[in-house]
């Protein structure tokens, strides 16, 4: 597969940064691709604005930024806002609808789905809402391997809260798996 | 976590914690440092690692006294190091001095950051690449490695380590805040494939009065402390058996003279480059995260057709000026490209000479990675 | 004893009652209690509920890391007027 | 019911731009930025009286930028050094240090002792987190024994300082410790620390529930300032009670006060000789 | 001892007392410092001096907090100073950044002795020439002067004041451990005929929050502290107000550039070199003490029919760049005499660049004043 | 009648291409280096069961490069925070480091105050000549009040440590004082230092006859002995002693030895702890 | 009590009795003196004169700053020879 | 007068630099030449060896070190020794004849005199000695004037001892009109 860059964004303490580690390895260590994974946080734990970006490739990653994502994952309004546009333009967004409200791109695909609330109301914690979308992100693209971010998760969350983790995956799985896609203005369904 | 030294494996890795194994991997058992945006990983690590070695990191009131602590462990036989960032080496320089001048084997990983002063801890900049050669006062040479990915900082790490033992002197490793939080896939080999080098040390029984244990163009044989060897090591100016000696200018000739000698005599050993520029009319010559702009710039160039080659300088210091002045006999124009306002320019350009043109290119912001349409309007117009 | 005052939180500089909550735990008269509404900050500030047994300790004022909290009694002219303007 | 319209009594003192501190939600750095405020308002004095100094750290972000006032927040661990040179060439002007401890006893911990000794007229308050908050949960000088944080995963081998006891054996000649428990002490003790013609020292135990609090077990913001009430003992009722008695106890109050030569005085003596020289 | 600021009139002194004279006549009311060879005369001589004239000295516990307490006082509206040499500086170092960040007038005099480490004291090297330039972490740019002879001692060091208090920033004096304990008639001038500059500071009422007082390439006005201005002076990264960002790599860019540019800007201002090398081959390039040998022996050539020349660098920082090249387009062949192994050789040799051949040569000791008839031979084989 | 051939009993400790000392005549400096050496030799120990750690000054030479043992003569004010490497590296050697009140006070007070805090198992003799004596006599934190020197020629503007006091805040299990006029004392008191589990400080008033003695106006080498022994007071009759009495005394003896965690036994237990952990 | 004792005095360590004189000083038995004669470095050294007053106490040894000064019982039989070698 | 090259060595503690120091000032600042002096010394308190040099020229000097002095003035065995051979063939060498025995030298001018004891003894301070030469080297060279030597005498010295240093001096100046001046070997008198 090609370079594809992705993007995650929202706010401090919701663990994009995680999520974006998580891709990277799944990526690069089991499904045995080349991945770089990389972040920008202000003052995390004060609540600034977080982002975690993925470099995922079959080919050695020379450059090393993201700079147009093909997919970006929103989780915050002010990240839809401040990253929105860079995105390339046919890409895939994913938002979390509990949290992001105005989609200012028509040129890009777009999923919505309302991982906060189902993070809280089915699972019972709210910081799982990044795995999720990690689940609806693996099911309407493969970018990574379901085994291969199921065996991230194992090796990258407190052991505690490995069980945790993988049920919110697999529900992002399933909800990805459903969750409809609505096509850039003009562009027929692919 | 594992438990072993040496963790063999693929990884998907930060480049701090992969600067950290590649310490461990290399034999590191010391280490000592004071918290520090973008570098304390390597510490937290290597608190984490060490104790389960056997080994031990302590975490000093600053960061003089993290050097000092280094030094001081490697005088008793341990390969220690210590990480920090542009303002824990300002305070550092006096005492990497005098691991210099006394052949103390260790190494000291900074992890640039945006500066002058307190700047921008969690921006990158390699504003610290003149640094370690000319920091400390008085005149002296020294190594210094620039990785460039989360697999060189493993690598250059551990040949941090040997090179520092072979040589008996401080090694610097130039990550930056850039490739410190980034992570990417990472292969440890096995154990027994890692290659180690080991100081020469004094024969068991010789004593410090008899046998020299300074000032050898070849690199003296250490008297490690604790062996009886009755070492006598100072920082003031001394001859090849630590006899000081503070009246003489003579004794600072042989003292600067051997200490300078013992790394240039040997730097075709030391001084590693990579470069595709066979065919290339302008090269773009660079180190650290910005030679994967320029390396991309040149794969981009050449796909329009442009006559691009690059040229990576994985050692900085000694600085590789006859690999470069080969260079600038062959190509047309060298383009320098770091992120700052241009600091190891002046090297290339001395080392050019009259043989090329030597031009430099900053990223478009200083703190961030150069922009490749950025590095390629830089080369059309060279060209124009 | 308790006192008319005004109880004025200021939405800007509170860091939400969820990760701070000092106000709540140490006024001596449980005058607030945590909002249920989520701001666009994405935090939850404390409200003055109780506020007729405030007693004007100024203890949620001294103790607020914010300065957010400001405690005034009605009859000065001023506060009258200022929370007049603020209900408008 | 509440309003929104109130202007805090104390808001004056802040700067325009930086009215909302960086602090995490529930930082003790709040509560004592508004005890020194509300000692200068109660003293009587204008921030224009002041310059504040400090270093690198959460704390030393108490009087930066929000202080409005002159503010040098200088490299980290130095603001008293720098203090010093400031007190110099403004001798009518009060200098003010605010840093962590981190910044004040680790790498900073010569200036202190030092400043102690001269018995400078600086007023010093050196926020006890117990921890390097700013740089994400780092040991600190002042960690318990044998305490997990980042840099020390298996227990803190070191033991801490009893950082008043340091300064006192510096030769400090006003020592004191409040907690964020107690900001009405705290105001009390700093206006005496102001006033003190000589280096005052107050070390003020403060709640980092982020990196601190939350690490320790010792919990939330709440929690926090609760265990510093019950752990609290003043330093009358410290002087009965034994060692062993004493052994996990936050003594609180004014350990020292003392009068002795005080550096601008002297120095001030040394030009007047100077000048009568021949 | 007399009691006036300025010690009009003919002496015979020691370049290390110039230097304190320099500083008095400059206006410096403030000095702070901690003892070392070869620097404490220009500690002892202020000690001495500045409480007379109203000013303080202080010995502070350490290099760290001498050049701390030497910005704040700076900060406090007085002239401030300090003098050591290499191993203070290379404690200084974190500090000097922090002037440089935060704009701060102040001159820093470094008495070079022989290193690396605590070497030799008392003999001179010119070793730390580099180090004000790339010594501090981070990009940045600074002044830095190189006195010849105790006239320029005193001349350069009250230079040095003007710079710092025009530029706002830190100005080094590079003298070394030869000229600081050589005596030399010195000629001080009548008090009124000292040119004196001042730092242009804040309107009386302006408010820092409403006045940029940073980052401005034409010298921002100061908000000296205690007159009422609310100035917030951060070593974070900052706006012209003051204002810290630590977050965006552009504001990082910003606060780089212009405290480069306020220096690059004014470099015509600044830069001071002398040359006699009008119809020479032969240009020899040199700086400091040394400059005297090359002097020296280009009148001893010239008189054997050497078509030889010299070129002193008075300003090391910024590099007289501009001026080289147009030596370099002049003559067929620089000679770069340095006490060292070659520090500002390659800086010479990059603005040189292709217009002329540039080589080195060092004294035949290290430490000592190069010999006249070792310059001579070289130069000798350079024409064969 | 004299004779010149009688081997001096603890020469053998001597490096043999060091037998004459760069001390001026009369320095104190040998009369502590001595009275180590003996103290070496009563406990039974070789120099090879010790490692030497200096700074930079003339009291820092006492050890480098004359001791004929492992040497490392460091940078100013350093020699604390190197010994403790050494001392990690090396646990089952006695690290020992002789250094001057300047280098182990003024550059290096915080390395100072850290170790004992850490209470790291260590030897530390600190010669107190209220001086720099190297640098030719300039103002050190050990000098009285008052007193004229090449940086004060107007007087001291600054009042001296009490380096006991000092060390003892900050935490060492033993802490001691003694005068070049009391080399037996100091055998004894070094005899304990050295086998002391933890940090152990002993200051050593010594006297510098060329830089102190002679610009003090107390006098050369034998009126500062004599003006050591008129001014000690031994720490049980100072007990009995008002503030005033003890001014200008110097109280000698051994002011603390008490036990707490020592820094290489808790690093061991960390070690052992890691290695056990999942 | 007075010992028959040899003291030896090394001349290269001896920094000299005018600079240094605190074996002079310390003797509680005055046994020495300062020499007259000027050594080739330029100071006078001290000479044990009245030897036969020597009570052996050590204070000369002990307190000798540079290590120059032995005093030993004259039983003691390689002392006796040493002296011996000395005095020929 | 062209340039002069003196060296004066010794002991640590004859005041060697101060015997440099002056004859430096009366050189450039009363007599209105130029002058340079440095010095070198090992630890001077500690009985090492000292000397002090310095050039005096009617040009500015350019070139700062003595290299081949035309005079020099030996206080000590060891100066002669070390010192001795630089000497310029025909210079003038001035010895302490109580403190230098061998003159290695026998292509130079040689002025002897018993300054040392003449300082101990009829002015009662050793210490003098090196004005006593002074006051000889004047006399014999007239390299500095003797009014700019008494000038720079009372600005260098402590105040109590300007009246023992100017007597010291003149006694050398007598002394210095008197001696003899040994020819070197194979030249005539001048
Ligand atoms: C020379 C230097 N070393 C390290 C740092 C990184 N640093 C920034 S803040 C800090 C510790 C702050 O701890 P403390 O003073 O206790 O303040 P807190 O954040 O806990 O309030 C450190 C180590 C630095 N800025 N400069
Ligand atoms: C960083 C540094 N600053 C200053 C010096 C110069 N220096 C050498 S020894 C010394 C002072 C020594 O004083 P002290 O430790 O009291 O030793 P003493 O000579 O009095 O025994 C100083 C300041 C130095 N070598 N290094
Ligand atoms: S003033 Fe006191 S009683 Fe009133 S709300 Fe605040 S804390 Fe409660
Ligand atoms: S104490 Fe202040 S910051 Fe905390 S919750 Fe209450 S109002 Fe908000
Ligand atoms: S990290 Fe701790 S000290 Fe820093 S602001 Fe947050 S709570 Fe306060
Ligand atoms: S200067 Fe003082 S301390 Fe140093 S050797 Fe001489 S007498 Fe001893
Ligand atoms: S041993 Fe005692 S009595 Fe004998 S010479 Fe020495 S000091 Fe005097
Ligand atoms: S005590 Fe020692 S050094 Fe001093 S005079 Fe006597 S023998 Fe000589
Ligand atoms: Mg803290
Ligand atoms: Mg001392």
């Amino acid at each position: 597969m090609k370079r594809t860059e992705i993007r995650i964004a929202g706010f401090g303490g919701q663990g994009v940064v995680l999520a974006g580690v998580l891709l990277g390895t799944a990526a690069a260590v089991t499904d045995g691709r080349r991945a770089v994974q990389t972040q920008s946080y202000g003052a995390a734990a004060r609540g600034g604005g977080a982002r975690s970006e993925v470099v995922i490739s079959d080919d050695p990653i020379i450059y090393p930024r993201v700079t147009h994502p093909d997919i970006m994952v929103a989780m915050s309004e002010e990240a839809m806002q401040k990253y929105g546009p860079d995105m390339r333009a046919g890409g895939l967004l994913i938002i979390d609808s509990d949290l992001v409200q105005g989609v200012s791109r028509d040129d890009v695909r777009l999923v919505a789905v309302p991982a906060s609330n189902l993070a809280t109301q089915e699972l019972g914690r709210t910081i799982v809402a990044n795995i999720v979308m990690l689940g609806v992100l693996v099911a309407k693209t493969g970018v990574v391997s379901a085994a291969g971010m199921e065996a991230a998760i194992r090796e990258n969350v407190p052991p505690k809260t490995i069980d945790l983790n993988l049920k919110a995956f697999r529900r992002g799985l399933e909800l990805g798996a459903s969750a409809p896609i609505q096509e850039p203005a003009g562009h027929a369904a692919a | 976590m594992r438990k072993e030294a040496v963790l063999t494996g693929r990884h998907f890795m930060m480049g701090n914690i992969a600067c950290a194994e590649g310490a461990l991997a290399a034999g590191c058992r010391f280490a000592a440092g004071y918290p520090i945006t973008p570098a304390t990983e390597v510490a937290e690590r290597l608190a984490e690692r060490l104790p389960v070695l056997g080994g031990t990191f302590l975490q000093m009131e600053d960061e003089i006294a993290s050097i000092a602590a280094v030094i001081g462990a490697s005088w008793g036989g341990l390969k220690a190091m210590t990480a920090t960032s542009g303002p824990g080496i300002s305070l550092m320089l006096e005492n990497i001095g005098f691991a210099l001048g006394t052949e103390t084997p260790c190494v000291i990983v900074n992890v640039m950051r945006g500066g002058p002063t307190t700047g921008i801890p969690a921006v990158e900049l390699q504003g610290d690449v003149i640094q370690p050669r000319r920091g400390s006062h008085g005149d002296y040479q020294i190594i210094a490695l620039a990785p460039s990915s989360v697999q060189e900082a493993f690598d250059y790490t551990l040949e941090a380590f040997n090179l520092a033992e072979r040589f008996r002197t401080p090694v610097f490793v130039l990550s930056d805040a850039f490739l410190g939080h980034m992570r990417e896939e990472l292969i440890i080999p096995e154990a027994d494939r890692v290659p180690i080098v080991d100081r020469k040390v004094f024969p068991p029984d010789a004593d410090a009065e008899e046998l020299a244990a300074f000032l050898d163009e070849d690199v003296a044989p250490m008297p490690v402390f604790g062996r009886g060897h009755k070492a006598h090591v100072t920082s003031s100016c001394h001859d090849a058996y630590g006899r000081r000696n503070v009246v003489d200018a003579q004794a600072l000739d042989v003292f600067i003279r051997k200490l300078h000698g013992k790394i240039e005599r040997h730097r075709d050993e030391i001084v590693r480059v990579a470069s595709d520029a066979e065919e290339a009319e302008i090269v773009l010559v660079s180190y650290g995260t910005v030679f994967r702009c320029a390396r991309a710039a040149v794969e981009a160039g050449r796909a329009e057709g442009l006559r691009l080659g690059w040229f990576k300088l994985g050692t900085l210091w000694p600085f590789p000026d006859r690999e470069i002045a080969a260079l600038a006999a062959r190509a047309r124009h060298l383009m320098v490209l770091e992120n700052n306002l241009g600091q190891l320019f002046h090297y290339v350009q001395a080392a050019a000479a009259s043989r090329c043109r030597v031009s430099f290119l900053p990223p478009r912001v200083l703190g961030e990675l150069h922009e490749i349409e950025d590095i390629l309007k830089a080369v059309r117009e060279v060209r124009a | 004893m308790a006192k008319p005052v005004i109880i004025s939180i200021n939405e800007n500089l509170c860091k939400g009652a969820d990760g701070c909550g000092i106000c709540l735990a140490l006024c001596p008269k449980d005058v607030f209690r945590i909002a249920e509404r989520l701001t666009a900050r994405g935090i939850r500030l404390p409200v003055a509920e109780k506020i007729t047994a405030c007693t004007k300790c100024d203890n949620c004022v001294i103790y607020c890391p914010d300065m957010a909290i400001v405690v005034a009694l009605r009859e000065v002219p001023e506060v009258a007027e200022a929370a007049e303007r603020a209900t408008q | 019911m509440s309003a929104a319209a109130l202007e805090h009594p104390l808001a004056k003192f802040i700067r325009p731009s930086a009215r909302t501190t960086a602090n995490c939600p529930g930082c003790g750095n709040g509560i004592l930025a508004q005890s020194i405020l509300r000692a200068i308002e109660e003293l009587g004095l204008r921030l224009d009286d002041f310059v504040f100094v400090s270093g690198i750290g959460c704390a030393a972000w108490i009087p930066s930028p929000s202080f409005y006032a002159d503010v040098l927040h200088t490299t980290h661990g130095r603001p008293i050094a720098f203090g010093i040179g400031i007190k110099v060439a403004l001798p009518h002007k009060r200098v003010m240090v605010i840093s962590g401890d981190g910044d004040l006893t680790a790498i900073g911990g010569n200036h202190l002792i030092h400043a102690a000794r001269r018995n400078i007229a600086m007023t010093v308050f050196c926020v006890n987190n117990g921890i390097y908050g700013m740089t994400g949960g780092q040991v600190a000088p002042t960690t318990p024994l044998g305490l997990t944080t980042v840099t020390t995963p298996f227990g803190n081998a070191e033991n801490p300082f009893d950082i008043c006891e340091l300064v006192k054996g510096a030769g400090a000649s006003f020592v004191a410790r409040w907690t964020t428990y107690h900001p009405r002490q705290l105001v009390r003790t700093a206006k005496k620390a102001i006033q003190k013609k000589g280096f005052a020292f107050v070390e003020v135990l403060s709640q980092c529930p982020v990196e601190f609090g939350r690490k320790t077990g010792i919990g939330n913001a709440v929690q926090m300032l609760e265990w510093y009430k019950t752990k609290s003992v003043g330093v009358a009722r410290a002087k009965d009670m034994s060692a062993a008695e004493l052994a996990d106890r936050i003594v609180v109050g004014e350990l020292v006060d003392i009068e002795k030569p005080e550096l601008m005085e002297t120095l001030e003596g040394i030009r007047r000789k100077a000048m009568a020289s021949s």
